[in-house]
């Protein structure tokens, strides 16, 4: 079902142009230029900032009164020219419209043709920069459609078909975190595949040293991008967080591909593993039977004697919030509101989403386009009674107000310590989940006394 | 597949000119033929599909969504099934058309609609470049080719210049380039040789002089093109003329709009000041 | 001119003009730099937009009221639950944020209705609350959805409710400060004079550009209270809507943050002549001067004299303890816009730390005057840096502490300099005697937190004491002290983790109480006319 | 000591400690120069000043603590003949008037608008 107020209390995502500037961050030499107000750059760095606790570049074009009125072209050409004398090292300058820009009309794609044929043949000949146009209207989608159409965008800019294939596969991850990509590496080498993980953010969680030398960045290359059309297979992990591409290299270049499942715990897990080993032909090896048995074990500590029947609801980014849910299902527990916080009309027709509505056997509820209201307003003023939430910080009042747990998961989490460290994917992820739901709901049960000396004896 | 935007002047006929032109490239010289209204008052095909009202682009995305935008929805097939498709908008004084010319030729793009097989995609734009949005029909990867609707009043004039300069800022872009200017005779002293003399100080060709002809009236008193209302009408043959015209055309020019004073100049000389 | 060129802006030459360094012998005459002019594309500023500066800054603060962007979702989430304004009521407006969430339909279209339909909702949500700011966004200002209608036909509808309209469209200015200029005067001209205050004292002020950060504004309504004056209304943090409808029956508007609110002040001012007196309310000497102007105005300064006496009695010897510490410590003053003369030379007065370098993000040129007027020579000014810039000076200046923004924070970290949060404090609050003592403490422990000891050891080459287990920040920060001041007992900073439920306990009791008070009787509505000095 | 030494000292004083000088409009601070120093002055000289609006005890309250503040760390003022006294006053609001006002570059102060 779909919310049935008109506006929004309490989103759960921004729009567009933050999905393109997240998704800018994982590319390597990039910096992008958002063509709009500084708000629009600003706001958004600052919220990827509190959550990977670190800094990193992107531009604006700074569109100011007169702009908005006669058309702002001449700044982004004017960005880019700034943008490439200052910073010698930038090859990749995505430009990335707002609502504003696109109100207007300016047209971005013309003016990448212009300096395509004009500033960068003039002034920066025999150097290597490629301008993208990214179109964002903040008016379209939410931050997740913004991540999936800017990723279309880098790759149908790249990719390239080479004479033979490079041997990896393309795995896109999707909106994760650094300490998703780590789980998602390891699980790359134990099964010896050679990927080209894109988007790849990793290097955020980056060292302070005693050089003063560090800088986070991406690590997704120009030659990374162009051999996607290359590989010999693609793998996103995330429907909705490029989805959209992985269809375009396969009907353009002929790369198998594989959407989903969302590796969020051990089932999800398994089918990745086997999507790798079928694509690859490479077998599971041991290390990572024992890897799951670590995992399984852990889980297994948990589920019935404290999971079972835990009333959660989940909000976030709607594949997290899917695999979330199947995890949970898994684990015994009750999913019974999941809330997708924006208008996609897709959702509905997701095989996930009806597998759920099929066999799901309490009442769940699924709310399209969701705010945080539908959360707060059930919980508050219709009896809905939960034993944890899960999802992103921005819910921290509301679990906060209505005393209900909650599990820090998705973007962005600024206030904990440290959350784009774990992985929840692989099954690191589900370990990690599993544990951290569990000492979640233990913390809880000791602040409001429930059942507190249960944990004596474990 | 050669798109071509027409602008002119609020009520110079731009519609009926397209619709007529359109008509006759399919009628006489076997062309496929889409038109793009990007009106907001959405009139821009009616001529081709009879009058019949049609179900707007902005429409179906107000009522049921973007994504139930589909070719079989909003694309409907007239006269020597010319495919026509409205854009469609708001009331004037809300909301924004510019944008929604945007939305409705980037939904068709989405959707495939100006499939390879057309040879021509006509793009009616309303009145002047008023701002981005009704220069998206001039983008790059759309239009190449801009025809200006104009007569020998001197605000058809005025605007046909002002056209220019617009296209001059989106030539470097996007690569459009100026066709030539239809005359669409209004029956003023001189007409033909101001038009001739303006078109040469901006560096173009008067591609056609299409003179005045109560034919055209009666056509779309009926809801039709003069040549399915009666193709043995001269005006037909007019039409005919236009068309072969644009089809042959190899002079594509980035305008010189000219001066103010310069237009006067021409206005004062060609005594239409009064 | 004593301008300064950065390496990395050789290329942006109009860059020169926008950062000076203070020569010996110069003033203002000579050495001022550029400012509030559109920002260079591409420069990686750190400014905002006008739509931030009119909600974020100071509409939002305002706390019982929905603060409703019309426009696509993203703005309000950007601006909702950054900032760390609290108020008495349980922090409403923290805490709620609502958008129309238009989408292009609406563009298209026009969103009127949907904010017709939007304003109902939320009102409905939230039954109790009647007050709403409707804040326009660069969408719906290009469409041009007519705000000002559609509140005014919800207000013939549902008397019982109030509707502010900003029109502040993130592209309107270079930066966050003409949003802060819209939202002053589209207060003053629809919500001023609105609403008849009850007047409690004989005294009454409005407190004027001051946000609450952290518990600020409680902290210096403590001091107004105790001298028995009314605060009618604060301009924003922790302010009532209807109070600030009342604003024009206040005898002086004493103003804190001109940046962002000279503009009310002015006007108030010009259309009800009330005067404006700029306070500072951080360091002890600026605060003490304040509270004395203030007292001064009504004729009682016999008791900010007996507050001032308290308060620096039992809180300076700790401010000292620190200041022996933080002798000599270089500070880049990196702040937004008024904390750049807030602090320029109170700073170094009462904590000894040197201003190396001021800059404004969002300032005009008369926030540098100040801010280069205050600083000592010598002080590099920069208007509106970039992040190269930033760098650049860090690394030239070599400073030992900068108060900047999160972000800039990030950068100063990886290269080893600490940053406080001169936006939103670390522990504030920072006004207020007891609260200076607790910026000098967050200044101490940043400067001389192990951490960055630890941060600058190379293990692969450098030496590494093995026998050390642990530094405390006091055996770092003592080192270089003469044997006297080791001798001087103390330890910093006494009071609590937060000090501010307590304060605010008392400010709620007293205007209570004052309420009861005045429904028995009226005092005279001016004040009585101050004594001249002896 | 030079006149010229003794209102630089002033000068110090005004620029580092006092918000008072630095409002946004040329016009504002010629007003405010004029209306809070010539009550310094008169302050300094023992004379009557003028209470009558709440603007004039808004100029008051800042002249008070500057004749204050002046009067502790400027001893040399005490030696000074009520006429001398005048005589700098005059100099050092002429010497603010340029600083803040005609020397001043800061662009923005003749703008008509707050």
């Amino acid at each position: 079902m779909a919310k049935n107020r008109g506006g929004v209390i309490n989103p759960i995502f921004t729009c567009q142009p933050c999905g393109a500037q997240f998704l800018s961050i994982g590319v390597k030499d990039c910096i992008g230029i958002v063509h709009g107000g500084q708000g629009c750059v600003m706001f958004v760095r600052l919220l990827i900032s509190q959550h990977l606790k670190e800094s990193f570049e992107i531009a604006s074009s700074s569109v100011h009164e007169e702009g908005a009125v006669f058309g702002a072209l001449r700044r982004v050409e004017e960005a880019v020219d700034v943008l490439l004398m200052r910073y010698p090292k930038v090859k990749v300058v995505p430009i990335i419209s707002t609502c504003c820009t696109e109100v207007i009309g300016d047209d971005i794609d013309g003016v990448v043709k212009k300096l395509n044929e004009g500033l960068l043949q003039e002034k920066y000949k025999g150097r290597e920069v490629h301008l993208i146009p990214i179109h964002t209207p903040s008016f379209v989608g939410s931050m997740v459609t913004g991540y999936d159409c800017a990723l279309l965008d880098f790759v149908s800019y790249f990719a390239r078909k080479e004479e033979k294939p490079n041997g990896k596969i393309n795995l896109i991850t999707g909106w994760v975190n650094p300490g998703d990509v780590t789980a998602l590496k390891h699980l790359l080498a134990e099964m010896k595949v050679d990927a080209n993980v894109l988007f790849e953010i990793e290097a955020f969680d980056s060292p302070l040293l005693p050089d003063k030398s560090a800088v986070s960045h991406g690590n997704t290359t120009v030659e990374d991008l162009r051999s996607t059309g290359s590989a010999i297979g693609t793998i996103a992990l995330n429907r909705y967080e490029g989805g959209k591409a992985t269809k375009y290299l396969e009907t353009e270049f002929n790369v198998p591909a594989i959407i989903g499942p969302t590796p969020i715990g051990i089932r999800n897990t398994d089918t990745f593993l086997k999507n790798l080993s079928k694509m690859t032909g490479k077998p599971i090896p041991e290390s990572l039977v024992r890897e799951r048995g670590i995992a399984i074990d852990t889980l297994t500590d948990l589920t019935h004697m404290f999971f079972a029947d835990k009333r959660v609801a989940i909000y976030g980014n709607p594949d997290l919030v899917i695999g979330l849910a199947q995890f949970c299902l898994d684990l015994e527990m009750k999913p019974v509101l999941l809330l997708l916080g924006d208008d996609n009309a897709a959702y509905p027709n997701d095989p996930r989403i009806k597998e759920l509505k099929d066999n799901v056997d309490f009442d769940m509820e699924i709310v399209m386009n969701a705010d945080l209201w539908e959360l707060e307003d059930r919980v508050k003023n219709k009896g809905l009674k939960l034993d944890f939430i899960m999802g992103h910080s921005k819910g921290r009042f509301m679990a906060m107000d209505c005393g209900v747990p909650m599990v820090r998961v998705g973007f962005p989490t600024y206030d904990r310590a440290g959350m784009f460290r774990h992985p929840v994917v692989g099954y690191a992820g589900a370990t990690w989940l599993a544990e951290e739901i569990a000492n979640t709901i233990f913390t809880d049960m000791e602040y409001k006394k429930n059942k507190e000396w249960v944990l004596n004896v474990w | 597949m050669r798109k071509i935007a027409i602008y002119g002047k609020g009520g110079i006929g731009k519609s009926t000119t397209t619709q007529n032109t359109a008509a006759a490239m399919a009628h006489y010289h076997n062309q496929k033929v889409f038109i793009h209204g990007c009106d907001p008052k959405a009139d821009s095909t009616r001529l081709i599909l009879g009058g019949k009202p049609q179900e707007t682009v902005m429409d179906v995305l107000r009522i049921e969504g973007a994504e139930k935008v589909t070719i079989d929805k909003v694309v409907k097939k007239g006269f020597k099934d010319i495919h026509c498709v409205e854009s469609g908008g708001p009331e004037p004084g809300v909301g924004c058309a510019g944008r929604g010319i945007i939305t409705a030729i980037d939904l068709m793009e989405h959707n495939g609609a100006y499939t390879p097989d057309l040879d021509f995609v006509f793009f009616d734009v309303l009145g002047d470049v008023v701002c981005g949005g009704f220069a998206m029909p001039i983008r790059d990867g759309k239009a190449q080719e801009v025809y200006i609707v104009a007569s020998g009043e001197m605000m058809a004039i005025y605007a046909a210049n002002n056209i220019c300069k617009g296209l001059v800022k989106y030539a470097k872009q996007s690569g459009v380039r100026l066709g030539g200017v239809i005359c669409n005779s209004r029956k003023v002293d001189k007409e033909k040789e101001f038009l001739a003399e303006f078109t040469a100080a901006i560096g173009t060709q008067m591609i056609h002089f299409v003179p005045r002809d109560n034919v055209v009236q009666r056509a779309e008193f009926n809801k039709k093109t003069v040549t399915e209302y009666d193709p043995k009408e001269n005006q037909a043959q007019e039409y005919s003329e236009l068309a072969r015209k644009i089809i042959e055309n190899k002079n594509f020019v980035i305008p010189k709009p000219i001066t103010m004073d310069e237009l006067e100049k021409m206005v004062v000389k060609y005594g239409i000041a009064d | 001119m004593p301008y300064h060129e950065f390496e990395c802006s050789k290329c942006i030459p109009e860059r020169k003009l926008h950062a000076v360094v203070k020569g010996p012998g110069e003033d203002l005459t000579s050495a001022l730099p550029l400012g509030y002019l559109n920002t260079i594309p591409g420069s990686i500023s750190e400014r905002g937009c006008a739509y931030c500066g009119a909600k974020h800054v100071i509409g939002t603060p305002m706390k019982d009221v929905i603060h409703m962007s019309h426009g696509p979702v993203g703005c309000t989430y950007d601006t909702w639950q950054t900032k760390r304004y609290i108020s008495d009521n349980d922090n409403f407006q923290l805490k709620y944020t609502y958008a129309t969430d238009m989408k292009e339909k609406h563009v298209v279209f026009g969103a009127e209705k949907l904010l017709k339909q939007n304003i109902i909702e939320a009102f409905k949500a939230f039954p109790k609350i009647k007050r709403m700011t409707i804040y326009q966004t660069c969408a719906s200002a290009l469409i041009g959805d007519d705000i000002n209608a559609i509140a005014e036909e919800v207000m013939e509808e549902m008397p019982e409710v109030d509707i502010f309209v900003c029109n502040s469209p993130g592209f309107g200015g270079p930066s966050q400060s003409g949003g802060h200029h819209k939202i002053n005067i589209a207060w003053i001209d629809q919500k001023v004079g609105k609403v008849e205050p009850k007047i409690t004292s004989k005294y009454v002020i409005n407190y004027v550009g001051e946000y609450n950060i952290q518990g600020d504004e409680e902290v210096m309504l403590d001091y107004f209270n105790r001298m028995g004056i009314q605060v009618l209304s604060s301009f924003t943090g922790n302010g009532s809507y209807d109070d600030l409808r009342g604003m024009h029956r206040a005898h002086l508007n004493v103003l804190e943050c001109a940046r962002s609110a000279e503009y009310i002040c002015n006007e108030l001012r010009k259309r009800y002549g009330i005067p404006r007196l700029d306070i500072d309310g951080f360091g002890f000497g600026p605060l003490s001067a304040s509270l004395r102007k203030v007292a001064m105005f009504f004729g009682i300064e016999d008791r900010a004299n007996a507050i001032i006496e308290e308060e620096i009695k039992r809180w300076k010897p700790e401010l000292d303890w620190y200041k022996e510490r933080l002798k000599g410590k270089k500070v880049c003053l990196w702040p937004g816009g008024s904390k750049l003369w807030h602090w320029a030379h109170v700073i170094h007065d009462e904590m000894g730390v040197d201003v190396v370098s001021v800059y404004t993000k969002f300032g005009h040129q008369g926030d540098m005057e100040k801010g280069i007027a205050r600083c000592e020579e010598g002080a590099l000014a920069i208007d509106d840096p970039n992040e190269l810039e930033g760098l650049e000076a860090m690394e030239n200046l070599k400073p030992d502490i900068i108060f900047t923004g999160k972000r800039p924070g990030e950068v100063a970290k990886k290269i080893r300099v600490p940053y406080l949060n001169a936006h939103a404090y670390h522990n504030g609050p920072w006004k207020g005697f007891e609260g200076w003592v607790r910026f000098a403490r967050d200044i101490y422990n940043a400067i001389n937190s192990p951490i960055y000891q630890l941060s600058g050891l190379d293990i692969s080459k450098d030496e590494i004491p093995t026998d050390v287990g642990f530094k405390t920040r006091r055996m770092i920060s003592d080192v270089n002290l003469s044997e006297e001041a080791r001798k001087v007992p103390g330890c910093g900073y006494t009071g609590p983790y937060d000090i501010v439920p307590e304060i605010q306990k008392r400010n709620k009791a007293y205007r209570e109480q004052q309420l009861k008070l005045a429904g028995e009787s009226t005092p005279a509505e001016t004040p009585v006319p101050a004594e001249a000095a002896a | 000591m030079e006149t010229k030494d003794k209102i630089e000292q002033l000068v110090d004083y005004i620029m580092k400690k006092c918000l008072w000088q630095f409002h946004s409009r040329s016009w504002d601070r010629k007003n405010q120069n004029e209306g809070i120093l010539t009550k310094t002055s008169q302050l300094l000289c023992d004379e009557h000043v003028e209470l009558e609006t709440p603007q004039d005890r808004c100029y008051w309250v800042d002249a008070v603590v500057l004749a204050r503040e002046f009067r502790a760390r400027y001893p040399w003022l005490t030696s000074m003949s009520k006429d001398e006294i005048k005589a700098l006053m005059k100099g050092l609001h002429e010497r603010m008037d340029y600083l803040t006002v005609t020397g001043s570059l800061n662009k923005e102060l003749t703008d008509p608008l707050y």
